[in-house]
């Protein structure tokens, strides 16, 4: 047990670090909602609004209405008028509805009304694979909103990361989409999915702080500093490429990225400058992911320093199949096969 | 944010809260159930306008005694009531299996429609045979009434080798053009403007075959509720669009999508065109209504709205448990009962039908959805190997697979390879 | 697709069409106008079902002889029909004139409001001034009443150096949280679950101030409108939602957003609100049934969709020909009348206004706006230089400039300076 | 005047040739229909439909109420029944409220249902900037497209592909997205804001068949071959490049791209690999625009063939700013900078 825990500093899986960060900031915030299908009485599918509507009462935490264009249209006019709204999306695959009201809207107000009108909203949803959830319960859309000006958005890959970004998110005055890899709530996934799952508690970042702290938006994490090539990753893909550069040997250095807009770009391009290769991992379809604009950033920076092509590893272009889930998730032979590939160019 | 002004009373905001909590009794002495028969029946060729009260009561055929009354009775014979008790029977044979077989680990994911059986059983009956329907994911009962296959629905819940879909879709997202059931999506709602847009298509065509849709109370919300019934009212679309009110969804009550304020069936008068509201566990009220709308849909008059008030007597799916969030009473307090004991009451009623038969039935069905699961499970169950061949994966993305598909489906060939898979 | 069945009648679509198109004479005698003052006017307290027939009808104050009459007379004081009567006149000659700039090439969009000033004016001075309204935009109204700086208006509209939206927007997007106005969206009735979040958080927050929002009869089609009814009519949210039935969306009549089949006030009953259906051509009427609704809102009694009637007088915008789609009589045949003139006629009825005070107003109006022009183009206009500075085009993404768009900003200054401008 | 056109080929604006590929394809089919906001009997509000509801009835071409969800939803459920619906969305900015219909349904219906129901339509939709439409008229948004599987994306850049490509997407049994660089309806655009507007006339491409005939998708065009360096682009730009190629007479090999999904990946390999360098130019803002996928793909390909980094020309990451438009747009000076620094390093 390390110093902390012994401490007092609590061990939370990432769906207790996330209603942890909520509740801090209900309590400290009078202006802070959260709303959204199912997360009042009922705390969400996932629980991640468990207690707050007993806590802090029906007009700060409740259930709405199943229109996604309603729940983000309604929170950035609750947003407008000063309060600060935490809306969840049930599953990232249903939030195409709402995206005229993200995009067109959330995204531009500022702007447009030159600074008159804001959107503090911090949009949460549960995102990507590996729980067998088909098509429609399985995807990665963060490329999209990447591709959308005025709209940053954020990936956790614990339960420290997960509560600190989702404050920081949270006190932003923009909106902020908070994608949370829902394949790795209970705990870290090392892409084997024949293996017994493990819980939090053996990793060292579930040791969360009980009260307020931020980890800043924009800033990456080296998970592993390395010498032969830069993995750029986020979400549960951290752990997958951790675990596959560990059974493999590589000195690789792993980034994860916690912020894909506004991105570290310093963390990367000093990483990818010192070792001279680069490989991007991550779960959602390939064609136009964030990959791409990961590999573009890089050639156009460390084009001189590149060794190699930059490789992708990704998910397939195709819907997720739900019977060949394993064979559609970039799991440890497909990113084993891209580093064996990437070494040897 | 300012002060709020002294001379005015502050506002307050109103979240609604349903009767009963886990822990309540729950108490359905308030709701307001109209005795059988007491729902007038206009003509189908009338004005939508000229019957707004009937949004607002409860169609119902089938009274207490077990008898059916009232101008909306459809007069089956008893062959086809049998039929459709034993589609119902079915329908509920088949759900207890399924949910079994998922929580035994066979599959991943299983939604039951249990006592809303009537809601999908009925109405299918009431629909010619190739009328096209979108239905949600809680209307297998269409299919069990069509006569499609079981050990193909299986295959697909099983995501199995033999599996109509190749194990790309969720258990119970069925899919058959030749059964006249369109693809179930996950997304909600997204069916009901595409019902219209069929429905369309075949008035445009100067064809006879309508459409019908189905979505539940919660699903009303969604914008795509909205652009089809205005799509349906401005072309005088021939649809029925069925709102099937369970009361919840997962575990959210109706009054989340407006029920505290008016009934789903009110919603058809806002656009103009005719509404109902039926008693949905009354079998002989939803073909009634059923057969009426089609009856409009099939002259031209236009859609038809069908508010299906009924109950949701089990959880939302194989994820949740709903005493976590209401009344464990609530499915047995219910006041319109069990629609298929309903049925059969009635056809006890009037001669047709008795206790052992209906027992006989019973394990008839129980049998027939054994076997087809014994059949199914020869091609493989969830997660055991028996699935699709890999490269299936990158077909039917497009009608041919372009280059960077191949080049994919290479890819991912050659990984199992080098992984010796 | 089979061939149709032989014993069946084929399906036909119906494809709604106006009753007139260019060439044709306009004759609007079918269109059922109510006499003034026959509407009843329930209680602001009773429940919403219980005036179902406020939604079909239309409530009117000033008959034909210029008198205000019946139980929604709002019996205003002189002085507040005056400033009435001038906030129109300034809406109506504000638009003329700008609607001119755009023909000189001065900006590069227009939307006239002609015929409609009642729809915006009256409502705005119904409410209390820190009342918010989530306009479309066709409500320069608002703004006008509330007395926004014309100069301000038309430095937006020019896009020039002292846009107070900095060039950023499209010409009459406008923005004013001061004014309680709030900024204007290219994407139609995006503004409406806007305005019922804003409400609901002003009843969460016990403030007093309620939200109105505006959009055209064609917009009410899109998702976001009935998202926001469902969410005013589930938390009984203190919102005005007024629905702007000018009759045409563009050169689609209001047959193709379901006029045909009801009313667009009707839409309210679907949901169970409060619906009110007003002559939004009479100033005084919609004044009444905004009053009616504000005080609904304010006493916790939730939201009321007010549909106005009216019609669109002239082109949707600078960028459409009305002619090419519908008979050039229509302007002129509409029997509701000029809203400008008939509460002119009143004021001078109850001899409160003369010919000679119209006319010196009309002329006041005219300087003013021309007065507020001369000064406005001293800042610049469209595309002349004038305009801010290149840099800020990269303020206001986001609240801090990310490291991304300082370097395309640093490339613009640079590009800028390599081409030598 | 050419052989062609004295032999009576008309000559054609993109309006008219686009909506001649639709009076072509009605006549052929009986099963196209067309349906829009205003596109019934006015024609559309940049005319693309004139005429043809006049030709084939009501029922045939038809406005519909503005409900973008709503008219993809019914355009999927009319191609469920076995019509060929081209619906047309107004400008490609009011594309976000249908976007789950596209998404979640056109895109995915053939997969989920293996091949049960397809979706056979063809969605038009007009693009881009340069008209001072402001934020709302004039945006970019092909990127996202890219990124769905399941999708194709076309983007003509000249009447006579204008037509050729819409017919061939017409009868594409797989839903397409056509968009249509507004920019260009009535004249190629240089870039020169400043200089007096041309037409068509004296393009070549204007010279486009009466009849039937397919430019096949997935296939790009070589504008003008050269070996300095290859430029990829498409829409309006295509045209703004190649006048500043000239301009600077710089012997670049100018590649219109016409299909981004599927994209024609052999021309471009071979181009890249012939002059070793390559430059991307699109309108829509940078990050994660479709410039990002094809730098990907280039440095993925061409890697040791590339002399220079890729340089991307784009639009910024900004809302398409009113009157700073010009500033905005990738015009002249932006690609010539980009030009003399690709050439260089
Ligand atoms: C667009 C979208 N949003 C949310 C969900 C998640 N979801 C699945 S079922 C459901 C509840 C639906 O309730 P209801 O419409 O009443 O149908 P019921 O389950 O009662 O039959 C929700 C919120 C979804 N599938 N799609
Ligand atoms: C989401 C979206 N779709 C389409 C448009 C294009 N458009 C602008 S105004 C308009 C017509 C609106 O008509 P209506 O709502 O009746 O308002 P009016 O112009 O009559 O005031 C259309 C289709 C748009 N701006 N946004
Ligand atoms: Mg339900
Ligand atoms: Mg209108």
């Amino acid at each position: 047990m390390s110093d902390a825990a012994q401490a007092g500093t609590p061990r939370m899986n990432m769906i207790q670090a996330i209603n942890s960060a909520m509740d801090v900031m209900m309590e400290r915030d009078p202006n802070m909602v959260v709303m959204g299908e199912d997360v009042g009485y009922f705390g969400g599918v996932f629980r991640a609004t468990a207690g707050l509507q007993a806590k802090y009462g029906k007009t700060r935490a409740f259930d709405t209405p199943i229109t996604e264009i309603g729940i983000i249209g309604v929170a950035i006019g609750m947003g407008a008028y000063g309060l600060r709204p935490v809306p969840e999306i049930q599953f990232a695959d249903y939030i195409y509805p709402a995206l005229d009201q993200l995009v067109s809207e959330a995204a531009r107000l500022r702007y447009r009304s030159n600074g008159d009108f804001t959107s503090p909203i911090t949009v949460r949803s549960p995102y990507g694979g590996g729980i067998f959830g088909g098509q429609t319960h399985s995807q990665s859309p963060e490329g999209i909103f990447t591709h959308v000006s005025g709209i940053k958005t954020v990936i956790p890959s614990t339960p420290y990361d997960a509560k600190g970004l989702l404050i920081a998110a949270i006190e932003d005055n923009d909106p902020v989409l908070f994608l949370e890899p829902k394949r790795i709530y209970n705990g870290p996934f090392d892409g084997h999915y024949d293996r017994p799952a493990r819980n939090w508690t053996a990793h060292p970042a579930s040791e969360v702080p009980a009260g307020h702290y931020r980890v800043e938006l924009g800033k990456a994490a080296t998970v592993r500093e390395g010498e032969a090539v830069t993995i750029l990753c986020y979400g549960t893909m951290v752990h997958v490429v951790a675990s596959t550069v560990e059974e493999m040997g590589v000195d690789a250095e792993i980034i994860d990225l916690r912020t894909l807009v506004p991105l570290d770009i310093d963390a990367i391009e000093a990483s990818v400058k010192k070792t001279g290769r680069c490989m991007i991992v991550h779960e959602a379809t390939r064609t136009s992911g964030f990959g791409a604009e990961l590999a573009a950033l890089v050639q156009e920076r460390c084009f001189y320093h590149l060794e190699a092509p930059i490789e992708r590893v990704t998910g397939f272009d195709t819907p997720y199949p739900h019977s060949l889930e394993w064979a559609y998730f970039p799991g440890p032979v497909r990113i084993g096969e891209a580093l064996k590939k990437i070494l040897k160019d | 944010m300012d002060a709020p002004r002294a001379n005015l009373p502050p506002l307050s905001l109103h979240v609604p809260e349903p009767k009963f909590r886990p822990g309540d009794e729950a108490d359905f002495s308030d709701v307001d159930v109209p005795p059988a028969g007491s729902a007038r029946r206009p003509d189908t060729a009338d004005k939508a306008d000229s019957f707004h009260e009937l949004a607002y009561t409860l169609i119902r055929v089938l009274d207490d005694a077990g008898q059916a009354v009232g101008p909306w009775n459809p007069r089956l014979d008893a062959d086809a009531l049998r039929k459709m008790l034993r589609s119902m029977a079915l329908t509920r044979a088949f759900d207890e299996r399924m949910f079994r077989a998922q929580r035994q680990g066979k599959t991943s994911f299983y939604m039951k429609s249990t006592g809303e059986e009537a809601v999908s059983v009925a109405a299918t009956m009431a629909m010619a045979s190739d009328d096209m329907c979108f239905p949600s994911y809680r209307q297998q009962g269409i299919l069990l009434t069509r006569g499609y296959p079981l050990v193909d629905m299986m295959n697909q819940i099983y995501s199995n080798s033999a599996d109509p879909l190749q194990g790309r879709q969720l258990p119970i997202m069925y899919s058959s053009k030749d059964y006249g059931f369109f693809s179930i999506s996950g997304n909600l709602t997204t069916q009901y403007p595409q019902a219209v847009g069929w429905a369309m298509a075949s008035a445009a065509k100067g064809d006879t075959r309508i459409a019908a849709t189905w979505c539940g109370d919660g699903s009303t919300a969604e914008g795509d509720f909205h652009s089809a019934m205005i799509f349906a009212t401005v072309y005088k679309a021939p649809v029925i669009l069925n709102v099937v009110n369970n009361q919840w969804a997962i575990s959210s009550f109706s009054g989340f999508a407006g029920a505290e304020a008016t009934t789903f069936a009110a919603r058809a008068i806002g656009y103009g065109i005719a509404g109902l509201r039926v008693d949905g566990n009354d079998a002989l009220a939803v073909y009634a209504a059923t057969q009426w709308a089609a009856e409009r849909a099939r002259t031209n008059q236009g859609p038809t709205l069908i508010e299906h008030f009924t109950y949701r007597t089990e959880g939302h799916s194989t994820s949740d448990d709903p005493t976590a969030y209401r009344s464990a009473g609530e499915p047995t307090a219910w006041p319109l009962g069990d629609p298929i004991r309903r049925l059969k009451d009635h056809l006890v009623a009037i001669g047709e039908w008795d206790e052992e038969r209906q027992a006989a039935m019973d394990r008839e069905c129980a049998e027939e959805v054994k076997r087809a699961q014994k059949e199914a499970e020869k091609n493989g169950i969830l997660g055991h190997g028996m699935h699709q061949p890999f490269e299936t994966m990158f077909e039917g993305v497009f009608e041919d697979i372009p280059w960077h598909l191949k080049e994919q489906q290479q890819q991912m060939i050659a990984e199992r390879k080098a992984a010796g898979i």
